[in-house]
């Protein structure tokens, strides 16, 4: 319970943290982005009122009138209410039309290719672990100049072999544009199709941290005087390595959920923009190069949030896995 | 030596010597093949009785472990058997040969006949296991026939023997006390009610009164249950007041080994001499102690 | 090692002595033990730095065109040629430079940061640590790069410079380090020859310098080493995107290039591989070296490379004598 | 859900790529600055002008005919019978006059600046009238403004209002809209019958890298954009072609005008002289755009549709093909400029340094300006490129916080050089540094017989080819004297094409409209022409 | 020559358990006077607040009320650095409270550096040099330049009994000194102690769980449980004659070898849960002692010392 309450309320601190940074960022740095947006706005063909400005004033900064304790007020009260502005890039779409249209594909491909890695790392890893010295040993280097490779590079390089040159696979867009989006068996049969480079891209090049951390826990693990019980126990040797050795190993690989994810996010941005992938992080380069910053903004908050929901889901799992963390 | 006030409880007779052995170790030598190889143990027998404790003694080092370990066959790489044989004589009649096992065969024989308690027990229990679940897994993997229901008493009548509630069947380790820990970890050593338990330092970590108690209770069961035990530490003073006969061991070799009582009054070996002579007695006069004219001083002040 | 078995403190472990201390000083407990893999990484990390200290001086002018654009390698131009004619090895080195410049920077601030918040907060305790760590595993959650490219958008392109980038991937790469140093932190502080140098009437900076930070140095490097390669990373895939530090010349904006100019399409390998392959090579030499480093934070891990080859041992060594 | 949309025949479905960079977001008002495109085959004009032949003869499409008054100050348009609007009501002369009056009302969706006043005479007749001679006004009037039906538009917001569901005369119909894709039928009610190419599938990509590897894997079939290795694109990919036309003039741009404000060594003419007698455009073309540039005239008349306007008086007629450093180390010399011991131009302590503003992802121009710095650098001229978003990279031009920009100048409604005079090179439609210029000319240039001989030609009716010359003559001497945009090559839009598919493509001998998927009513015309080859 | 007079010192520890907070109790109003040349033994069970009170003296923590008062041989009260001068400590862990980083020389160089015990590097190495010869460490040329993990574990403790005295000090706390020696060096290790603290006068408060070394090695013991002194009085008197139920448990349970074979399973275990700790057996005055009057009685003393400003007072009670 108090694990529970006591992580609740570290990413209520984080959320706001969150919150505040998107409410900093603009305001730190030098520009001025309201006035670019509200230009922008307005070759858009929008009618910019005084409140008009006055909203975008209070999500970017800029607006002299109100104090800044005031500024952040209303700024929090906006973002409550769902109230991100509106995109130029997308005008006249509001921001979080945008975000909403473009959220489940990242979510979607980044969950799975992020369990997908985990899962196959921390497999191998385990296996790795266990016999430490043998040829599986040398999967870690190689593991490690997956991860080295820029995410970029590695997805370009596959574009090209697996679908430019084998032909095996679409190079670009997250379905095919003849389906309609639904949940028809058809058109989620060409959504996994088309998400393949782009998830293999990610597992290629995260599975390593997963597989190099689980190897670490194991041979640390396996020096447990546990361990050397459970095989004086005369437990069978599968048995020690799942229920005593894994088990435990596999907790820091949990734990560290939040440092892989946040990674993964971000390597997957660029994987976006090179498959033209419908998700989010396309969403955020296309607003930057637009200086769409209502929507650069909102895409940073959203993703900020993605994370942290999904840490807070592992983190209260983890409280169910590891039986110590419910006494602390 | 004076007489201490609480009086001291007659001694049981030394039973074990006269009886028949349940594991005969000969000449045992372990080296451990590092940049320079270690002789850790070099040629160490003995014989263990049934129903006896046999302590072993010896300073940080010399090979207790090693010797415990290589028992057991549990040494782990770098470790290696150079030389002896290692026999369990079954209640059965039956005589083993552990050095000989195969991988499987040894899986059988660990615990069913040889169980043991680690050094540092406190950690040889899964963090995030329940006790119960730790102590079931240990009986599936040696009789897979029996069922839940009579594994799970099984378990609470060991957890209950030890002087642990049953209850406890499903707690988590962490929410034991290190005392309980270890009385776990002595039922876990009885679940399959082996001949021999091998301890190992089993009380270091545990303060001096939950240390007293743990002693108590592996003798009470010794009793009871007519184990042999190897009781492993470099407290020698304790060794004396639990153990029937004592090995002591210096540089991997086992310099000596006598009853309790004859070690005590008269070692032979100027090594435990010397080990001896280090305890001060609690009750008995300074020994080795150098300190004159404090007292005096102080009993003149406070009057 | 002792007669006892009190529980050490977390850490500890990796701090007590090896069974039979050799003469070595303390400071070779500092260095890691040389492995092919560590070898494999020096020569990889060395051959990259010399070539982005030394190739500029001798390649060519990196922007000096020629007629005809994507040569393929020759003797003339090992790496052929891009584009405009641009000979590509000359490129690379100039690039090299620039990744590892950034990387470097990155790498440094990135350190004095965690360290700052790792290693001050653990010290000081209390509530400077709660708020510390509070931060710390703020800005771990936050994705990174996300972060960057927001940063990156409201920076106007005149103000990016190196060192802005610099400092906004070193702003969002320290936390994970500081995690790791603070924990390290916390182990040593409770050690006792920290106690005993506060005694003595150390002052809190010489206690934090001379006692506890050289047991963190090898945790130190290795987030260094850790920080650079995602610096090299991080800055690779912004320029990627354009919106890298304006002006300066890395494997990152090459890259960039190469894909502007349909380098992978036209089938201009040289073009594209080398400088992504350069960057995979920098990070593998660098986590090799990592892995050396670990082993020294975490002896364990030596203790199972060295498995293997004992295990031989001992079967020879087993075999022998059964003879 | 939706399920598959119905299957359609992909054999006559054609899939185009715009460029655009991201996904769609719905919105098919034409007026709108976020119209997604596809407007010329939903809406149509009164008439289509091919702007790549040499006469313009403007095309009936809602329009049938069109005459001028004597004095060119009415125009007269007959209106076509017969055509409906896609939800069926009739096509007639009151959507025209709401169409134009609807653009005099809103100022901000007036982007051809139609400044007449527009009547009905009857039901198939209207009339555009100016107050003064007008006779340059009239190929927009005609053939750059979509009609709109009245009976819809009437409630609409035109400048801000999203339209989900266009209705328009033209060929095609929306039928379907994802943000990835977004789908056009063949409007089987069109006047003109309906086309051989039964749907038109617009593609959401992520770049020209995207839309190569999207042809190379044969998803798409008609693209405006570069490719890699055009030359080759028939052995590359045998079931593709390219066209291109040269159209647009490339140019360096400077912010030119010191009177205003701007500040650089650019503002000096002996500077943007010396940087266009630099560039070796041979190597250049070679290099940036792969042999498909076509030269320039450094009067800025296209040499091809336009070469018989070019001033007798301005020579040479023709850019350069190779660097000519003497002549730019001639002219910095005169200017006071001293060449420095590292190779580099100065005056005055001022280092002759350029930056040149170019898009982001805008490839061929970055090669480009790599290439132009390289030959530049011989001739003693720093030049470097600064990347930028589009958005950032168009306020800098419009608000003169810039020393030079590529960009490409671009052709009026008609094929006459006066409509890139008047849109580049009019000292009216120019504001100071720091204020937005309110026209196109935003390397501030003017001067005031350029904007006298730009008034006389608006008078002058198109016949009238020797009075014309004449206004010519003083605007292409000082166009070219002064070079305010220094003139690189002229460009061409490759687009690449699928001729295993569809045949009617508008290739050299039959250039019968611009061949630009983007260029709304040209690529109207391409698909109404073409056909699909395999009907089966 | 330096006295330490503790009186009624109390630590409380904040718990946070949760969103909770508790208070825990780590020392309870403590008392007791370190003399030069006497020991003063806190025994104990683990938990019982033993290294607390050493921490305190030390002023590594605050104390929440309570005081610890050094005062001169000619009463002069210390404070300050001077305090650190003063009152030093030996930690358990010999592996740990030397820095691996620093060779032996440099350890027991910064104490004398810092406190101005000598000027510069000659004088001070010839110091360091003198100071490990006194706790029989040589060659002390050899040692000074070793780092730690080449000693042994007693010869390490010996280097940290020099570290202590190197500023001079003149109290000496050592928290379980030889608990993790091995026992074969443990008795060379206190008699060295005891030497020192006969030669320089030091006054030594003795950390220990183990009676036998508290009984032979101090002059006075007190018992602690949970956090109170429930037994104080000269060593033998509370060894051979505990009053209170937990120092008889704490007898009962120190192995002694006189006693062959005295652990049975029928030896019936003292009841833990009905100790009392709030009364404390006083052999001086022998009688039972409840802790407030101690404390009052403690308090009492503490200010008529502070009347009479240097006069010696007896030990608390
Ligand atoms: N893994 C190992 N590799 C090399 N040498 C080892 C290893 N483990 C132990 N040794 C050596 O073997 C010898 C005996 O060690 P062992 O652990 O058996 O001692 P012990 O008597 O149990 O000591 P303690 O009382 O500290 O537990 C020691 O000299 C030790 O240094
Ligand atoms: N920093 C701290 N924060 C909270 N509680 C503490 C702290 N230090 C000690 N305690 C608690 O204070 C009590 C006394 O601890 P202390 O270390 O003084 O015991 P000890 O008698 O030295 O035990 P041991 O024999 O195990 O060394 C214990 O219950 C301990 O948990
Ligand atoms: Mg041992
Ligand atoms: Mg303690």
């Amino acid at each position: 319970m108090n694990y529970l309450l006591r992580k609740l309320g570290f990413y209520a601190v984080a959320f706001w943290a969150a919150l505040t940074l998107n409410f900093v960022i603009p305001r730190l740095l030098p520009g001025d982005p309201v006035d670019i947006l509200l230009a922008k706005l307005s070759q858009r063909g929008a009618v910019v009122t005084p409140e008009t400005r006055k909203a975008y004033a209070t999500l970017l900064g800029g607006d002299t009138d109100a104090s800044l304790p005031s500024q952040y007020l209303t700024y929090l009260a906006n973002i409550f209410r769902g109230d991100l502005g509106t995109s130029i890039s997308y005008f006249p779409a509001p921001v979080t039309e945008v975000i909403a249209a473009s959220m489940p594909w990242t979510v979607v491909l980044i969950g799975i290719a992020t369990v997908i890695a985990a899962f196959l790392g921390v497999l191998l890893g385990a296996f790795v672990g266990w016999r430490p010295g043998t040829w599986l040993d040398s999967m870690v280097p190689a593991t490690t100049l997956l991860a080295a490779v820029p995410y970029f590079w590695l997805s370009l390089v596959l574009v090209y072999v697996l679908s430019r040159v084998l032909d095996l696979f679409p190079a670009q867009g997250g379905y095919d544009v003849v389906l309609s989006p639904g949940w028809s068996l058809e058109f989620i049969g060409s959504a996994v199709y088309y998400g393949f480079l782009p998830a293999l891209t990610i597992v290629l090049a995260s599975i390593g941290g997963w597989l190099l951390g689980m190897r670490n826990m194991m041979v640390s693990t396996l020096s447990e005087d546990y361990v050397l019980t459970a095989r004086a126990k005369g437990l069978p040797a599968r048995r020690v390595l799942r229920d005593y050795a894994a088990r435990n190993a596999v907790l820091p690989s949990i734990a560290g959920f939040a440092i892989s994810l946040a990674f993964v996010v971000s390597g997957s941005v660029v994987t976006e923009q090179v498959f033209s992938y419908p998700g989010i992080g396309s969403r955020l380069l296309a607003a930057v190069t637009n200086n769409d910053y209502a929507l650069m903004q909102g895409v940073f908050l959203f993703i900020t949030l993605a994370v942290l929901g999904a840490n807070l889901v592992v983190d209260l799992l983890y409280g169910l896995i590891d039986p110590r963390t419910r006494a602390r | 030596m004076s007489a201490r006030t609480g009086g001291s409880t007659p001694r049981p007779p030394i039973r074990s010597t006269e009886r028949e052995a349940v594991l005969s170790v000969r000449d045992v030598s372990v080296v451990y093949e590092t940049e320079e190889p270690v002789t850790a143990v070099a040629g160490a027998s003995f014989e263990l009785h049934r129903g006896e404790v046999l302590g072993l003694a010896g300073e940080s080092g010399c090979g207790k472990t090693t010797l415990a370990y290589a028992v057991s066959r549990l040494h782990q790489p770098p470790a290696r058997i150079a030389g002896g044989s290692v026999v369990f004589h079954d209640r059965s009649g039956r005589d083993v040969d552990v050095l000989g096992l195969d991988e499987e065969q040894m899986r059988r024989f660990r615990w069913a006949k040889l169980s043991m308690v680690f050094q540092g027990a406190m950690n040889a229990l899964n963090p995030v296991r329940t006790v119960g679940a730790q102590l079931d897994d240990t009986l599936r993997a040696h009789d897979p026939g029996m069922d839940r229901r009579r594994r799970r008493a099984r378990c609470e009548e060991v957890l209950t023997r030890v002087g642990v509630a049953p209850d406890r069947y499903r707690a988590h380790p962490h929410e034991l006390s290190g005392g309980m820990r270890q009385r776990v970890m002595i039922a876990m050593a009885m679940l399959l009610e082996p001949q021999v338990m091998v301890m190992d330092e089993p009380t270091t970590a545990l303060d001096v009164v939950v240390q007293r108690d743990i002693l108590r209770e592996i003798v009470r069961l010794r009793d009871e249950m007519d184990f042999a035990v190897v009781f492993i530490t470099h407290d020698l003073p304790l060794l004396l007041e639990i153990s029937d006969r004592i090995a002591v061991m210096l540089r991997g070799e086992i310099v000596e080994l006598d009853t309790a009582d004859t070690l005590y009054r008269h070692a032979r070996h100027p090594y435990t001499r010397k080990l001896l002579g280090s305890f001060p007695s609690l009750s008995g006069e300074r020994g080795a102690f150098v300190r004159t004219g404090v007292l005096d001083q102080q009993q003149e002040e406070t009057a | 090692m002792t007669d006892t078995q009190s529980v050490p403190a977390a850490g500890a472990a990796a701090a007590r002595p090896a069974p039979r201390p050799g003469p070595a000083p303390a400071w070779r407990m500092l260095l890691p033990t040389m492995t092919p893999w560590l070898a494999t990484g020096l020569v990889l990390v060395g051959g990259i730095c010399l070539f982005g200290l030394l190739g500029p001086l001798l390649v060519g002018d990196p922007d000096a065109i020629r007629d005809v654009g994507l040569q393929g390698p020759s003797g003339d131009l090992w790496l052929g040629t891009t584009q405009t004619g641009q000979d590509v090895f000359a490129q690379l080195a100039h690039a090299t430079r620039g990744s590892l410049q950034i990387g470097f920077l990155v790498g440094v601030l990135a350190t004095v940061l965690s360290a700052f918040f790792g290693i001050y907060g653990a010290y000081l305790g209390g509530a400077a640590d709660e708020a510390f760590s509070l931060l710390t595993n703020v800005f771990l959650v936050i994705p990174g790069l996300p972060l960057v490219i927001v940063i990156s958008g409201f920076v106007p392109r005149e103000s990016r410079g190196l060192w802005t980038i610099a400092v906004v991937l070193a702003l969002t790469s320290w936390a994970a380090s500081a995690r790791v140093l603070r924990a390290q932190t916390l182990s040593v502080r409770n050690r006792e020859y920290v106690a005993a140098s506060r005694l003595s009437g150390e002052r809190a900076w010489r206690v934090i310098v001379v006692e506890i930070l050289p047991n963190l140095l090898p945790v130190l490097a290795s987030q260094f080493v850790f920080a650079v390669i995602a610096a090299v990373l991080g800055e690779a895939g912004l320029s990627f995107l354009g919106l890298g530090a304006s002006g300066s010349a890395t494997l990152g904006t090459m890259l960039f290039y190469a894909q502007n100019g349909f380098a992978l399409p036209l089938g201009a390998w040289w073009w594209f591989a080398p400088p992504g392959l350069l960057i995979a090579l920098l990070g593998t030499g660098l986590s090799l070296v990592n892995f050396s480093i670990d082993e020294i934070v975490n002896p364990r891990l030596k203790n199972a490379r060295l498995h293997r080859r004992r295990t031989r041992q001992a079967a020879r060594a087993a075999k022998g004598g059964a003879r | 859900s939706a399920g598959s949309s119905d299957s359609g025949d992909s054999a006559s479905t054609l899939v185009a790529y715009t460029g655009q960079a991201g996904d769609y977001q719905v919105n098919f008002n034409p007026y709108s600055p976020s119209d997604i495109g596809g407007r010329g085959l939903i809406y149509e004009p009164l008439f289509f002008i091919n702007k790549t032949a040499a006469d313009a003869e403007p095309k009936p499409l809602l329009g049938t005919e069109q005459s001028w008054n004597e004095d060119g100050t009415v125009l007269s348009v007959t209106l076509r019978e017969g055509a409906t609007w896609s939800d069926g009501e009739p096509f007639t002369a009151d959507d025209v006059v709401f169409t134009y009056q609807m653009l005099l009302d809103n100022e901000g969706i007036n982007e051809t600046g139609f400044d007449g006043a527009v009547a009905k005479v009857d039901d198939t007749h209207v009339t555009f009238t100016w107050p003064e001679p007008a006779y340059t006004s009239g190929p927009d009037v005609l053939s750059s403004i979509v009609i709109v039906p009245e009976h819809i538009w009437k409630d609409v917001d035109p400048a801000a209002d999203v339209l989900e569901e266009p209705v328009g005369t033209g060929a095609y119909v929306l039928s379907d809209f994802k943000g990835q894709a977004f789908t056009l039928d063949a409007n089987p009610e069109y006047w003109g019958g309906a086309p051989k190419v039964a749907k038109v599938r617009f593609l959401a990509l992520s770049g020209n890298q995207a839309g190569a590897d999207a042809i190379a894997a044969g998803t798409i079939d008609w693209q405006t954009g570069p490719i890699p290795d055009m030359a080759n694109t028939n052995e590359n990919f045998p079931n593709y072609d390219t066209g291109s036309v040269a159209q647009n003039q490339m140019v360096l741009g400077a912010c030119a005008n010191a009177a205003l404000g701007c500040e650089g060594p650019q503002t000096d003419p002996a500077v943007r002289q010396a940087l266009f007698s630099a560039i070796d455009r041979t190597q250049l073309n070679k290099l940036a755009f792969q042999d498909t540039a076509a030269e320039i005239s450094p009067t800025m008349a296209l040499t091809s549709t336009q070469a018989e306007t070019i001033s007798a008086q301005v020579e040479p007629k023709v850019a350069p093909a190779t660097a000519d450093p003497q002549t730019a180390a001639r002219l910095l010399e005169a200017a006071g400029w001293v060449k420095g011991p590292d190779g580099i131009y100065a005056k005055d302590g001022e280092k002759l340094s350029l930056t040149i503003e170019v898009v982001t992802g805008w490839t061929d121009y970055i090669t480009a300006i790599q290439t132009i710095a390289a030959q530049a650098k011989a001739a003693g001229i720093q030049v470097e490129a600064a990347q930028s978003s589009w958005n950032e990279w168009t306020d800098k031009r419009f608000k003169g916080d810039f020393e030079l920009a590529i960009d490409s100048l671009w052709q009026g409604p008609a094929p006459d050089p006066y409509y890139l005079y008047s849109y580049f090179y009019d000292g009216r439609m120019t504001a100071p540094v720091g204020t937005k210029a309110n026209g196109n000319n935003w390397s501030r240039f003017s001067d005031p017989a350029v904007d006298a001989a730009l008034d006389t030609l608006q008078k002058l009716p198109p016949e009238d080819t020797a009075g014309r010359q004449a206004q010519f003559d003083v605007i292409q001497t000082a166009v070219a004297t002064q070079m305010p945009y220094v003139p690189v090559m002229t460009g061409s839009n490759t687009s690449v094409w699928n001729t295993a598919k569809f045949s009617g493509w508008p290739v050299d001998g039959e250039q019968y409209a611009f061949p630009a998927v983007w260029s709304d009513f040209d690529a109207a015309e391409i698909l109404k022409t073409l056909t699909p080859k395999a009907a089966g | 020559m330096s006295t330490v007079q503790v009186t009624n010192l109390t630590k409380e520890y904040r718990l946070r358990d949760g969103l909770r907070r508790t208070t825990l109790r780590a020392v309870d109003r403590v008392s007791f006077d370190l003399l030069p040349r006497r020991t003063v033994a806190l025994v104990g069970e683990s938990g019982s607040g033993k290294s607390t009170i050493a921490k305190l003296l030390t002023r590594l923590e605050r104390p929440t009320s309570g005081s610890v008062e050094v005062a001169l041989a000619d009463g002069t009260p210390v404070h300050g650095s001077m305090y650190r001068r003063q009152v030093q400590m030996v930690f358990q862990d010999p592996f740990a409270s030397l820095n691996p980083f620093h060779s032996v020389g440099h350890h027991i160089a910064r104490p004398l550096l810092l406190h101005q015990r000598t000027s510069g590097a000659r004088q001070t190495h010839e110091r360091v040099l003198e100071m490990l010869e006194r706790v029989n460490l040589s060659p002390a040329e050899l040692v000074a330049a070793r780092r730690p993990h080449e000693l042994s574990g007693g010869q390490r403790q010996r280097v940290a009994i020099a570290r202590a005295l190197a500023p001079g000090a003149q109290v000496l706390v050592a928290d379980e000194p030889v608990s993790m020696l091995d026992v074969s060096i443990r008795l060379g290790v206190l008699n060295l102690l005891a030497r020192l603290q006969r030669e320089e006068d030091l006054a030594v408060l003795y950390i220990t769980h183990d009676l036998a070394t508290a009984r032979h090695f101090s002059d006075e013991i007190l018992v602690l449980y949970r956090g109170r002194v429930v037994e104080r009085g000269p060593a033998d008197a509370v060894i051979l004659d505990p009053h209170h139920d937990y120092t008889k448990l704490l007898a009962l349970a120190a192995p002694d070898p006189e006693r062959l074979g005295k652990v049975v399973a029928g030896e019936g275990a003292p009841d833990r849960a009905s100790i009392d700790n709030s009364v404390c057996y006083d052999h001086h005055r022998r009688a039972w002692v409840h802790v407030d009057e101690a404390a009052d009685a403690a308090d009492a003393a503490r200010r008529t010392r502070a009347e009479r400003t240097g006069g010696g007072v007896a030990a608390g009670a």
